[in-house]
């Protein structure tokens, strides 16, 4: 095991031991950005609903906008690492943690949203009380705890090394590590512990993190309106958000690159290899919108239609084809050669698909319900400084969660980077050789009998 | 589990009084026990009551919780509304409940518009003084009385005040011409009370322009008269057509909207009775035996006169009639076809405003075609309204000063000169008294009115206003009108007084409604009828002798008396107890319900109205007391009139001038319009129709959030009011749907919201008269007098539209 | 190698153990309150086959995610034990 | 059990919304005011849609009135998380306000937008309400109840005189209020009652039918035809 006197990754310990201008005035930035969300959202509890620019017949908005997006990007996270480590990506040692703290934060932010929407905050704890499973909403409020307590400690796991090493080497809040560790010394009773818990964690984030967007999208598919009631909007989504989630991905690992000089870490490679994973899920994303789309407008049913055209060339055409550029063509355009400048064509194309696949969740909810079965005005939304102020301060609140962890753990996982120089090298060599035809004595393989 | 609001308090009352003396502390207990009194349920009663936002005169059933209006539903009792209601009676609430009402007498302090609150002792002896002194001066004709949209015996209250005080000037400021009955059935059937349109029966309405299921009389006995029309159940399905240059709620549910030129509904029932003639598909019974001027006559000094038939085959060709009004003449055939062979069938020519022009001979020609038709005196067409036995008025001892007060003209010149047929002429009046002439007006007595809001000439009376130098208001609100008065007292909204009200538009029965205050009155206010007869005893003199009622409730307590005497009729009952009485009355037994008449007046107050659904007199001879005791095409009445007019010397050319002038001959007399010559655009090329909406209450409603919320469902419409256009007039000056747009006529120009409403000719743009924000029509209409009957021309003004 | 640690080794256990208490508590507390459901559907006869469907998943869910951690826990804090 | 529900005849139904303002003064729901209702926000329970003829350029065709319509499959009470809304035993969706959380999910799923939210606190109590309906607070959907607290009254009243809930008692302050009686109220279940017999018109037609929601409002067709 790693000897706690290696100094070759002090880079990654520097954030939490020193602390720079540059942190105070983001924290103080972010804070402004929070501060008005706060406000904004002090400002609805106490007026009511009434100070965003829901109406009738819209009324769901940001809100549920901004929810279905943030639970999208947690998909980042866990779902990710998790799939890399079984396939047993090397690349993914320095990607791993970034991508779990991603989940975390943003499912809080995410369920949060959902707070944010109720009319009645004050009753929120009825869902407890009162709660009932025919309610998709239910359904969200199980499967999102299930994977924020599955992604808590599947993040909480594999940093219990780093920890370790946090106690062992850095001065400051020795009794937060010291507990924390949980003891560590790296025996190797405890690397095997911990090895199958990230193993069996691995195995079972996956399917917690599918069911958690597939019920986020029921809560749509399950009711009658047009444009909703669709059977594929489970994968839908869950595309959508894996998606999303590598696009946030990449964003935050070039910003932490960036910011606290891991260009030694997070190299052109991983951005390659990354930005393939995003081209895949673009097209992918497209396939899904294009089958969609086109099962609506071959139905041909006028309720259908008014959404379709709503979103096509009606008042929320801007979105629709905004979302067709930002989520398909930048990102194809952008990765589908990755020779140079590989950095700056996937930040772009993440940032792109950010924006898009935020224009996607607002264009599936917002258009079905300004556009009702019976003649009702048709109602256009417009979000009010509030709504703003929220989407802000949620974002702001994620930066400045990510930005805090980072001061208080290391953002890249130090001992897996360790291992990987360590075990790795050798293991993805024996590993590759069991790939390979045998040289030594090359035969055909018997046929099995019966076959 | 139910748990009112009131139940809520009383338990929880309940429980904190339990608690108190559990701590033994005997003020709290006490304490508790008031709280308990108070939230304590409510005694609950149901008090019979008349809705008074319009013209039809529903009764209600107020739901009072100790005395406090909470609720409002139809008198199921009522035979005008059968319990049923339209939405503007709802707005009474909101109306009694206004916290803008005023809390009691104001007087004003300094310049006009400013105000401080007073005593009703002093507001009282202020006007009394006023009225007083000016009477002692011998100027009580300078005493002018603007009254409203009212009915019953207020209105015989105010007019035997001005008699009695001797002021020839009580004047009815209304948009409806004031007419009772409609001139042209006057003119053409002689009748002198109000005839009605039995709508329920008849089995197809052609009606011209009347807003039937909107704003018509009352909207309510005819939406039920239209279900019964639609969907009776013994019969096939009625139709029914309706002409009009905008497809309104009304033409929406007619089988057959027919867009017209606005005006030229008179040349279109021409046009239909030619097409009536030609095919000989009128009532040729009903015409031989009940009708004059049809054919050809020669009159007693042998003069050869042209007849209805000949004139109509002559002058109005389809081929004419369908230029000048726009209706394709397929259109017009078909409807003269469905017309003349379905039966009972009705036409309706009483649109709320004027026509146009020619408006009595617009009536004239559409009242003709119910000739035709022969629709008069039977099931289905018009009737007559019978009178009410009520107790006559003692007559009035009129002395010297009042004598002298009414030898003057009335101010406004209705009843002399051009106006020799009109009753009121509002729309002279502003001028008049800016002029004085033939005198100025010394106080000006404002009731249930608002000219300066609502009046088509409300500019002209601001003016006239600023001339007047005492004006005193009777209205519970400070709008426009009362706030420019020197001297306001506050009447109760209608569900805190004694009101009685006599609609004279039923169908086949008549029927006298009373109402006793249904909650207690909120404010320092009183009923205005009270006040005059306090005014009255204080005056002295011929009007206290006139008017010797202690209180409105006990005068009408008096009249009513007549109804209970009169041997017929009956208190409403439940249907059950009526049917058997009407059973027993067919069979020659009428018996009183009633012992006595305070047991008949305490009937009446707790069930809200007396009706007689029997004895209306149907005979033909009835309808037709015109000098030839025939429906006269030939209006020989006023031909006599005219004849009169110009005997006389000096005021009577102007009459037979406003009336067209007597070169016209017989078309005077005829029911002739004359085709209009085709106009270029100029610089107005589009028309205004403006319209009242069915949400509309009498005096706009402004403090009704409901009716202003949501006043029409044909175009999104909340709050402000709003100009409807043509789709493509709207593309023209590159308008779209929500735009504000400037309408401009030749008075001045005001800024609506634009409405893209395909329901109309693209020519015509349209305004309705709407209480709630925003810029009113009224500031556009061009002052155009109808001119021998004094009242404004609403649709006849040209406008432009520019994009704001 | 000394240990570098601050604190007394007995309060720094039992935040450890209390660590593992509170997550025992948070996924008990999910689980009874899946149960609670269950039972309020059950007494309304609001579809409860709804709510024990998905429970069947969803307790066995969180059980073994509580199992995990009890695993590392244990196993982590055990074998210092033994040292 | 009773199984309450509604016939509107298009037929008879003039647009003429006194079946709107008599359900606002009924059921206590307050005007939003002219800014409010710019936005978007006016409540109304029972509201009067108007179907428009696209061929004629959005002419209005018909008049069609709106009220919850009390759907025996409602997608609303489905989705509700805290049993706020749900379908009591005799067909009425009941809404309890003390109880919502104000999550809209309900609104987002009905399919003929018959719920309404309480965007501010658009009313305190004040005199010239109904005492028998609660002032909703801010925050809570609201909806028409078919006017159940006056069954709660009819029936209250039948059991203090000891005797059976006669039909005809219970009718809600839309179908009173119909001056062409186009809204007809009454026992669904029950062979002899009007409602039952209109139901079964050959003019009968129910909303957005292909939905499966059933809805307890049944409207017949404008024009000929029997029934």
């Amino acid at each position: 095991m790693a000897d706690p006197a290696d100094t070759r990754d002090a880079a990654l310990l520097f954030p939490i031991e020193l602390t720079g201008r540059g942190f105070y005035v983001t924290v103080g930035l972010l804070s402004l950005l929070i501060l008005w969300g706060a406000i904004a959202y002090w400002t609805q509890f106490d007026e009511g609903l009434g100070v965003t620019g829901l109406h009738q017949p819209v009324s769901w908005g940001f809100y549920v906008t901004n929810f279905v997006f943030f639970i999208g990007i947690s998909h980042a996270g866990t779902l990710i690492s998790a799939i890399l480590r079984l396939s047993k990506a090397e690349w993914r040692r320095p990607i791993t943690r970034m991508a779990e703290v991603i989940t975390v934060m943003v499912l809080f932010i995410g369920a949060g949203q959902i707070l944010i929407d109720l009319g009645r905050p004050d009753r929120m704890m009825n869902i407890i009380r009162y709660g009932r499973y025919q309610s998709p909403l239910l359904w969200d409020a199980t499967s999102i705890s299930a994977y924020l307590t599955a992604s808590i400690v599947y993040l909480y796991i594999p940093m219990i090394p780093d920890i370790a090493i946090l106690r062992d080497r850095v001065g400051k809040r020795k009794l937060l590590y010291t507990v924390l560790a949980l003891g560590w010394q790296g025996t190797e009773h405890q690397q095997k512990v911990l090895n199958r818990a990230i193993a069996i964690m691995a195995v079972l984030v996956i399917p917690i993190a599918v069911s958690v967007h597939s019920v986020v999208s029921f809560v749509f598919s399950m009711t009658l309106q047009p444009m909703w009631r669709s059977t594929i909007f489970g994968p839908y989504f869950v595309v959508g958000a894996i998606f999303s989630g590598i696009a946030a991905l990449i964003v935050a690992m070039l910003v932490f690159r960036k910011a606290y000089g891991l260009h030694g870490y997070l190299k052109p490679i991983h951005f390659r290899y990354l930005g393939q994973l995003l081209l895949v899920m673009s097209l992918l994303w497209f396939y899904f919108t294009f089958a969609e789309y086109l099962t609506a407008y071959y139905g041909n049913e006028p309720e259908e239609m008014h959404v379709f055209w709503a979103k096509f060339s009606g008042p929320f055409w801007p979105f629709f084809w905004g979302m067709v550029l930002t989520n398909f063509v930048i990102p194809v355009l952008c990765l589908v050669r990755l020779g140079r400048r590989t950095i700056g064509k996937v930040l772009i194309a993440s940032l792109s698909v950010t924006v898009g696949m935020w224009l996607e969740r607002f264009i599936i909810v917002v258009p079905t319900l300004s556009n009702p079965r019976l003649p009702f005005g048709e109602g256009i939304y417009f979000p009010t400084w509030v709504e703003w102020g929220e989407l802000a301060g949620s974002f702001a609140l994620f930066a400045l969660f990510f930005v805090l962890f980072t001061k208080l753990f290391p953002v890249i996982s130090i001992w897996e980077i360790r291992e990987g120089r360590e075990v790795g090298l050798k293991e993805v060599e024996e590993r590759l050789l069991t790939y390979l035809p045998d040289t030594a004595e090359p035969r055909l393989a018997e046929p099995e009998r019966g076959w | 589990m139910r748990v009112t609001r009131r139940g809520f308090f009383q338990a929880a009352g309940g429980a904190a009084g339990a608690a108190a003396l559990i701590r033994g502390t005997l003020a709290k207990a006490e304490q508790a026990g008031e709280d308990l009194r108070r939230w304590a349920t409510p005694e609950e009663v149901l008090v019979p009551s008349i809705c008074q936002q319009c013209p039809g005169g529903c009764g209600l059933m107020v739901r009072t919780l100790d005395g406090e209006a909470a609720g409002l539903s139809g008198n199921p009792l009522h035979p005008i509304n059968r319990g049923a209601l339209c939405p503007k009676a709802f707005g009474g609430l909101q109306l009694l409940y206004d916290p803008n009402r005023l809390k009691g007498p104001m007087a004003r302090a300094g310049e006009r518009g400013r105000f401080r609150p007073i005593g009703w002792d002093e507001a009282l002896s202020t006007l009394t003084a006023r009225l007083a002194d000016l009477r002692a001066k011998g100027l009580s004709h300078t005493v002018a009385i603007l009254g409203g949209q009212y009915r019953g015996y207020r209105d015989t209250l105010w007019k035997r005040f001005a008699e009695a005080y001797g002021t020839p000037n009580y004047i009815r400021v209304r948009c409806l011409p004031p007419e009772r009955p409609a001139l042209a059935h006057q003119l053409m059937q002689g009748v002198t009370t109000p005839l009605s349109y039995d709508l329920g029966e008849a089995q197809f309405i052609l009606s011209f322009g009347a807003g039937l299921l909107e704003a018509w009389l009352g909207p309510v006995h005819v939406s039920q008269a239209f279900a019964r029309l639609r969907r009776s159940g013994e019969r096939p399905r009625g139709r029914f057509v309706q002409v009009d240059p905008r497809r309104s709620p009304t033409a929406v549910k007619a089988d057959r909207w027919v867009p017209i030129v606005p005006g030229t509904d008179g040349i279109l029932a021409l046009g239909i009775a030619n097409a009536l003639i030609r095919e000989e598909l009128y009532d040729k019974e009903f015409i031989e035996r009940h009708t004059f001027g049809f054919d050809d006559w020669v009159d007693q000094r042998g003069e050869h006169h042209e007849g209805f038939k000949n004139f109509v085959l002559k002058e109005y060709g389809l081929l004419a009639v369908s230029a000048a009004t726009g209706v394709p003449v397929r259109t017009i055939l078909e409807i003269a076809r469905d017309l003349g062979t379905t039966k009972p069938a009705l036409v309706i020519g009483e649109r709320g405003p004027a026509y146009g022009a020619d408006d009595l001979h617009t009536r004239m020609a559409i009242h003709s075609l119910n000739a035709l038709v022969g629709s008069i005196g039977g099931r289905g067409g018009l009737l007559i309204q019978g009178e009410l036995p009520l107790s006559p008025l003692p007559a009035i001892r009129q002395d010297e000063a009042a004598k002298g007060g009414l030898l003057h003209p009335r101010i406004d010149g209705a009843g002399r000169g051009q106006y020799f047929l009109a009753s009121d002429a509002s729309q002279a009046l502003p001028d008049r008294i800016l002029g004085a002439t033939p005198y100025p007006i010394n106080a000006l007595l404002l009731f249930a009115t608002n000219p300066l809001a609502n009046h088509p000439a409300k500019e002209a009376f601001a003016k006239a206003f600023d001339r007047v130098p005492f004006i005193v208001s009777f209205s519970p609100f400070l709008d426009e009108s009362s706030s420019q008065a020197d001297l306001i007292l506050p009447d109760h909204t209608y569900l805190e007084r004694w009101q009685d009200d006599q609609v004279t538009h039923l169908a086949g029965f008549t029927c006298f409604s009373l109402a006793r205050p249904a909650a207690t009155p909120l404010h320092q206010t009183r009923n205005t009828a009270d006040v005059v007869l306090q005014i009255a005893k204080a005056l002295g003199g011929s009007t206290g002798r006139s008017l010797v009622w202690e209180k409105f409730e006990d005068f009408l307590q008096e009249r009513v008396r007549g109804l209970y005497e009169a041997g017929r009729g009956y208190v409403v009952s439940a249907p059950a107890e009526e049917s058997l009485r009407r059973i027993l009355e067919r069979q020659g037994y009428w018996t009183s319900e009633f012992k006595s008449y305070d047991e008949f007046w305490a009937a009446l107050g707790t069930r809200g109205a007396w009706w007689d659904p029997t004895g209306l007199p149907v005979s033909l001879e009835a309808l037709h007391t015109t000098p030839s005791r025939k429906f006269e095409f030939y209006a020989s009445g006023l031909k006599r009139l005219v004849d009169e007019a110009v005997k006389r010397d000096g005021t009577g050319e102007a009459f037979v001038q406003a009336l067209g002038g007597r070169d016209r001959g017989d078309l005077l007399y005829l029911p002739a319009v004359a085709i209009p010559a085709v106009r270029e655009p100029g610089a107005f090329p589009l028309r205004l129709n403006t319209y009242r909406l069915m949400s509309r209450p009498t005096g706009g409603g402004r403090n009704q959030p409901w009716l202003l919320e949501q006043p029409a469902v044909h175009v999104r419409a909340t709050w402000e009011g709003w100009v409807e256009i043509h789709p493509k007039t709207a593309a023209e000056v590159g308008v779209k749907g929500g735009d504000w747009v400037w309408v401009e006529s030749a008075k001045g120009r005001i800024r609506l919201k634009a409405k893209l409403y395909a329901g109309t000719l693209p020519d015509v743009i349209h305004i309705p008269l709407f209480g709630g924000q925003g810029a009113s029509p009224n500031d556009l209409i061009a002052n155009e007098t109808d001119p021998f009957r004094g009242f404004g021309l609403l649709n006849t003004t040209r406008v432009r539209l520019l994009k704001a | 190698m000394s240990r570098v640690t601050g604190a007394p080794d007995r309060m720094v256990r039992a935040l450890q153990w209390a660590m593992a208490g509170l997550a025992v508590l948070f996924i008990g507390g999910i689980v009874v309150w899946i149960i609670h459901l269950i039972r309020t559907a059950w007494q309304l006869q609001d579809v409860p086959s709804a709510s024990i469907g998905i429970s069947l998943v969803a307790i066995p869910v969180f059980l073994t995610l509580l199992g995990v951690i009890l695993y590392v826990f244990v196993g982590l804090l055990g074998d210092r034990g033994g040292r | 059990m009773a199984l309450w529900g509604m016939v509107i005849d298009l037929d008879r139904c003039t647009g003429c919304q006194a079946c709107v303002m008599a359900c606002k003064a009924e059921n206590n729901v307050p005007a939003v005011g002219a800014k409010e209702a710019r936005r978007g926000r006016i409540i109304s329970w029972m509201q009067v849609l108007t179907e428009e003829e696209e061929e004629h350029g959005g002419e209005v065709k018909r008049f069609l009135p709106r009220p919850c319509l009390q759907c025996d499959n409602p997608p609303c009470t489905k989705v509700c998380p805290v049993y706020a809304t749900y379908r009591n035993p005799e067909g009425i969706v009941a809404q309890i306000y003390a109880r919502c959380i104000g999550c809209r999910f309900c609104m987002a799923a009905c399919p003929y937008n018959a719920k309404y939210f309480n965007w501010y606190r658009y009313q305190k109590e004040a005199p010239g309400q109904n005492p028998d309906v609660s002032v909703r607070s801010k925050g809570v959907v609201e909806k028409c109840t078919f006017c159940h607290h006056r069954l709660q009254k009819a029936r209250e009243r039948a059991l203090a005189e000891r005797r059976e809930l006669a039909p005809g008692e219970y009718v809600t302050a839309c179908a009173e209020a119909c001056p062409a009686r186009a809204i007809v109220f009454g026992d669904l279940s029950d062979p002899g009652s009007e409602v039952f017999r209109l139901a079964r018109s050959p003019r009968a037609f129910r909303l957005q039918e292909e939905l499966g929601t059933r809805p307890k409002v049944i409207y017949l067709t404008e024009g000929e035809g029997r029934g």
